[in-house]
């Protein structure tokens, strides 16, 4: 307990030690045009969370956020785990996963745009960008998990569909939140590039994209805040989750 | 900012355009679509990126379509189904910063400038006028491509990070609203002309083919009234001015204002300057054919009223 | 009835363990194996168990059998409490009330009945060994491999195991095969004993023990000159 | 041997599939300016290759990924122990390190360009791209170190530096190759969107860039054939680096 | 000399281990500790060697003292061969050949040196504990905490291993705790022992042997009485 408050105190001095970061930053550089002063942009990001269509714009980005990350999750896992356990599989996913995962998304946006809707472009990039991370962690887990207790359990006549649920999935959580994690919060970035580059009615990126071609420094950075806490906040919510299903470990 | 207002009538066209220039003539068409007297009902997309109004030509979404005319030339040369209408704004192109020692071209020798991506458009135009005062681009002066887009270069000149840059409009205006040391050096429209004696045909209206078949009265009347609206911005900025604020292409008016006289707005038919249109086009692919979209457009390319 | 293993050869990096290796265990019967640390014994019970592929051997009598197996360490799953880890390989029981019966009544029989909540990472080596040593009993299977059952846990309890695995056994007599280092539990339970050698193993003298468990003593003038006797091979 | 001869023929027809879906998806568009046919852009592929530039170009992008990888993996590796061992660090660094991960490329592209060689704009993004990956994956491995170990190592008073060196990063190497290969495999992605913002003289991404501007459709998938050729490359030697050092596995 | 422990507590999720509990370790001697599986032996020797907090409870004597531990498990390091595994706790010794010999000297011991380049993975049960063992003796404490280092070995290595242990320690006179499930080993090598209860931990009795370890007989009258007496009392 004692040591929780210490390193949420801690968290609270990182995030000071960053804003001085930045206040000495925008003293050096003095310029609104290129590093707004904390002061300054946090007065914009006011203005930003007090704005009546705040909450649209937000909440469209984190749907398309939570709907990639699900798609990603699921499909992850699913295919993770077949790679993982079949060495055929995994060889002919490999080569796919390996396009997915470092095909440019300029390549694509043109495709994307032409097939999907304005609004599921971001999901569609936010989903190239996680579902890999996901996939590669879930595999690199399965290839770790200690073979004696699948050996246990196939002695015991265990189902394969059982051996997954009961044995691997377990066996791999660490490695799926760490991707689920990492994902995660690069998928926040995705999402928002694929806003930019889509630029659907409602969403971060767009407004991002807006203020930007107005130069106004200050309300990128604003958005930019707004973003990182979002991330923060499911940062949060994923460790939450972690400490809630992983209860098994030695304290 | 995309105004998709939603329509009820039987003949429908969309016109795709960009936030800019093009968008700022247009404003009095975007406003008035509904009495424009036609039995068409249109709607405008003021779109940011030409590439979107690529993906909307490429999927025959937009009847008409504003963007950039060496990107016009390519899509014709791809054969996208799309003709060349009309030419409504004219070079935008300045020399601009805070360095305001500058009056002529001899005086740029030795100068630092900043330009945008390297042999696009904007670049291989300033490289041109350079040769035609003979300096030469790789020796005399340097030029500093270390801000890509358009943004990033108005950003840094603002911020006076770079002392001299070629951009467009409306960004000269908006970044010597947010610093009153940056003016605009040299009109590089007027200079063009003075070194080839034509206006620069920079930006294209486009229409799709079969639309035009079509409907040639509907192409006619917006025509007709795109024109209207290109004298009109010109002779009422104010008015227009708030137009461009209201659809959200300009953050505030004054900008709007400043941006009008320097947009070189006039709607002129294609297929009247075809000789001159060719000469630009003809320009760039002798610097680099993939501009044009590897050759030189023919006939075809040319709507004819 | 006999389960054979005939002609058996493994060899691990070219150390040979086993070559040209057979042996008979008796169903219905407990056969015990004594050997050397690290001469296969493992191995063997792997290869009955299918984990580890024989390089070559004919294996007779052991298709369709069920087995459970009590490996040498207890490979319990870290994510499961000792109760769900032993429901885990109760699956085809459906009744839940059945199930919760058996699963306490096994471990009421490794004296865990009040630790059915914890994690495996909560218990002691012994208490782990324990659990697994439920599972495999709990487990409906027609064979027992068991891989020193006993180790780490206190004479007493070792006793109290042996007595009740005794009269299981009695009830339902399977075939068990009890690899073990402790002379005096295979003198208390074993049918057939096995002597191994060291690598290459060879049977280096097999034991039979007719008495009944149930009427064996370990001070009985039979079972001390037994183990006289096995004590001496041993050397 | 016999799975792997079977496995690579696998992979083998696991490319030739995704060839067949692209000239499936081509033949279906029917446009060139959208999807070109598998024929036409590996034609294009093939001028790339014998164009005399090609390895200049090449060659800069994958120093750039290189030099990215390699400064993400030594940074990550080192904060993300520092962060799995001691909780005070972790409190201290979690902020920064969503902030880095969160952080949306437009917001920071513009300090980019200003205070670093337009060359080495796309290492940064790369960098933001990749670090946090190994960072988050270290940091979870650590988490994940059989504590048994450590206690072992700390009973037979092993220093705090040798029991990171012969404990934890063997320990993590799992999750260090897992957290590589995702980084290295996404990091090529970003190097490209990175020079696609920053248009250096020489990259892929210019090239790209130039080619969507040109709508040269062919040119623009054929470098991007060759930016997942490279991808599949480094996943390869990743994957070749961690079997000659994990040694010590049941096989 | 004694190392002592005094008014130890010590409870996980409410269960009491320990509740006042006070004992004795003489320094110099081999202490044994007999007990019921999971009544807090392990736990004992884990707050001795500090990898466990006891809620409260004065330990004397121990500081400044290195202490070597064979834990219950072989805690193997698995990227490091048998060799390897030895090296990593002799890292004061900076000559190569010196460490070298000793590794090798403490691998013949436990029969193994024919075995220091395989990996953990690649041994047997009874293998690794060897390694384990090798490695505490290898490392030179002054206080050896042992749990069940016998466990998973045959009788014949045991023996050895006994003679062997009692060699070295007649040569070092270290202070050992011996935690074991086999009285005869307690026998055989124990200077005092204790006999510990269920939880909460109560010494229920403390037996002593002077006879010299060297010259003792597991079949001697006065241990065979010994032996008789602590089975008694265990039951
Ligand atoms: N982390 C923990 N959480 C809860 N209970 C624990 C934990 N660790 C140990 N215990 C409990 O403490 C008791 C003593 O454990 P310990 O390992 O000391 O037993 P032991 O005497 O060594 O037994 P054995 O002879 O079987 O090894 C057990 O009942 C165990 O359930
Ligand atoms: N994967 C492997 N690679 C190489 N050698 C192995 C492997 N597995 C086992 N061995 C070797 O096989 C031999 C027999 O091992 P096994 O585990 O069967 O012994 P055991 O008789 O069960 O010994 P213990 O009584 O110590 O458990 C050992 O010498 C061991 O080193
Ligand atoms: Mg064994
Ligand atoms: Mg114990």
């Amino acid at each position: 307990m004692a040591s929780t408050t210490r390193n949420k105190l801690i968290t609270a001095l990182s995030i000071l030690f960053l804003i001085g970061v930045w206040k000495i930053a925008s003293g050096v550089i003095a310029s609104d045009l290129v590093l707004p002063s904390p002061e300054h942009t946090l007065a914009s990001t006011w203005h930003l969370l007090i704005s009546p269509d705040f909450l649209l714009i937000v909440g469209a980005t984190i749907s398309r956020g939570v709907l990639g990350f699900i798609l990603s999750f699921i499909l992850g896992l699913a295919i993770g785990i077949l790679a993982g356990m079949s060495s055929g599989f995994n060889a002919f996913f490999k080569p796919i996963l390996v396009t997915i995962r470092s095909i440019p998304i300029i390549a694509l946006i043109l495709l994307a745009l032409i097939w999907l809707q304005v609004d599921m472009v971001p999901v569609f990039i936010a989903f190239l960008t996680m579902f890999p991370f996901i996939c590669t962690n879930v595999i690199e887990g399965i290839k770790n998990v200690d073979p004696d207790l699948v050996e246990m359990a196939q002695t015991y006549h265990i189902s394969r569909s059982r051996i997954v649920k009961e044995v691997f999935i377990p066996a791999i959580t660490p490695y799926i939140f760490s991707g689920a994690s990492s994902a995660m919060g690069i998928g926040w970035r995705a999402i928002i590039i694929g806003e930019v580059l889509s630029l659907p009615q409602m969403g971060i990126g767009t407004f991002m994209q807006n203020a930007q071609t107005y130069l106004k420094v200050d309300v990128v950075i604003a958005w930019t805040i707004v973003a990182v806490v979002i991330s923060y906040l499911f940062e949060v919510i994923i460790r939450r989750v972690e400490r809630a299903i992983v209860v098994w470990k030695k304290p | 900012q995309s105004n998709r207002k939603a329509e009820s009538s039987t003949e429908h066209f969309t016109i795709a355009t960009l936030k800019g220039p093009s968008a700022m003539g247009m404003i009095w068409v975007v406003d008035s679509l509904a009495q424009l007297g036609t039995n068409a009902t249109g709607k405008a997309v003021i779109l940011n990126e030409p590439l979107q109004v690529r993906k909307m030509m490429l999927e025959g979404e937009a009847d008409f379509a504003v963007l950039p005319t060496t990107m016009a030339a390519i899509m014709y040369n791809k054969k996208v189904d799309y003709q060349l209408l009309a030419i409504p704004v004219w070079g935008t192109l300045y020399l601009f910063g805070s360095d305001t020692t500058i009056h002529t071209w001899e005086q740029l020798r030795g100068k630092r400038i900043n330009a945008m991506a390297k042999g696009m458009t904007p670049d291989v135009l300033f490289r041109y006028l350079l040769q035609q005062h003979g300096i030469n681009p790789e020796t005399d002066v340097t030029l500093d491509y270390s801000f890509p887009t358009h943004i990033d270069l108005a950003n840094a000149v603002a911020a006076n990070r770079a002392s001299l840059g070629v951009i467009s409009e409306p960004l000269v205006s908006l970044v010597a609203h947010k610093n009153p040391s940056v003016k605009a050096i040299m009109d590089l429209n007027k200079e063009w002309i003075k070194a080839t004696g034509m206006a620069m045909p920079q930006t294209a209206l486009m229409v799709k083919r079969q639309f035009a078949q079509q409907h040639p009265d509907v192409v006619n009347q917006v025509s007709a009234a795109f024109a209207h609206s290109t004298q009109w911005v010109n002779a009422n900025p104010v008015a227009a001015a708030e137009l461009i604020v209201k659809y959200d292409i300009l953050p505030n008016a004054a900008v709007a204002q400043a941006s009008i006289p320097r947009s070189n707005l006039s709607y002129v038919y294609a297929i009247d300057i075809k000789e001159q249109i060719n000469g630009y086009l003809e320009l760039f692919y002798k610097m680099n054919s993939d501009i044009v979209g590897g050759k030189v457009p023919d006939d075809g390319f040319y709507y004819k009223k | 009835m006999s389960l054979t293993i005939q002609n058996l050869s493994k060899e691990f990096n070219g150390a040979t363990l086993y070559n040209d290796f057979s042996i008979d265990i008796k169903e219905g019967t407990i056969t015990c194996i004594l050997g050397p640390s690290g001469c296969g014994k493992t191995t063997l019970l792997n290869m009955i168990s299918g984990t580890l592929k024989p390089d070559q051997g004919t294996f007779t009598g052991f298709d369709g059998k069920v087995q459970s197996y009590i490996f040498q360490e207890p490979r319990l799953l870290p994510w499961k409490t000792v109760e769900q880890n032993l429901a885990f390989v109760l699956n085809h029981i459906e009744d839940t009330e059945t199930k919760e019966k058996l699963i306490k009544q096994f471990l009421r029989l490794v004296e865990l009945d009040k630790y059915s909540h914890y994690y495996p990472s909560q218990l002691s080596g012994g208490m782990k060994q324990r659990v697994a040593i439920a599972r495999a009993f709990a487990y409906p299977s027609d064979i027992i491999l068991m891989d020193e059952p006993l180790k780490t846990l206190d004479f007493k309890l070792k006793q109290t195991l042996m007595k009740a695995f005794g009269k299981l056994w009695q009830l339902d007599k399977r075939t068990v095969l009890f690899v073990t280092h402790d002379v005096e539990e295979a003198l208390t339970l074993g049918n057939d004993i096995y002597l191994f050698s060291k690598q290459p193993v060879t049977i280096k003298q097999k034991f039979t023990i007719n008495t009944p468990i149930a009427e064996r003593s370990i001070d009985s003038d039979e079972l001390v000159q037994l183990k006289r006797n096995i004590l001496r091979e041993m050397d």
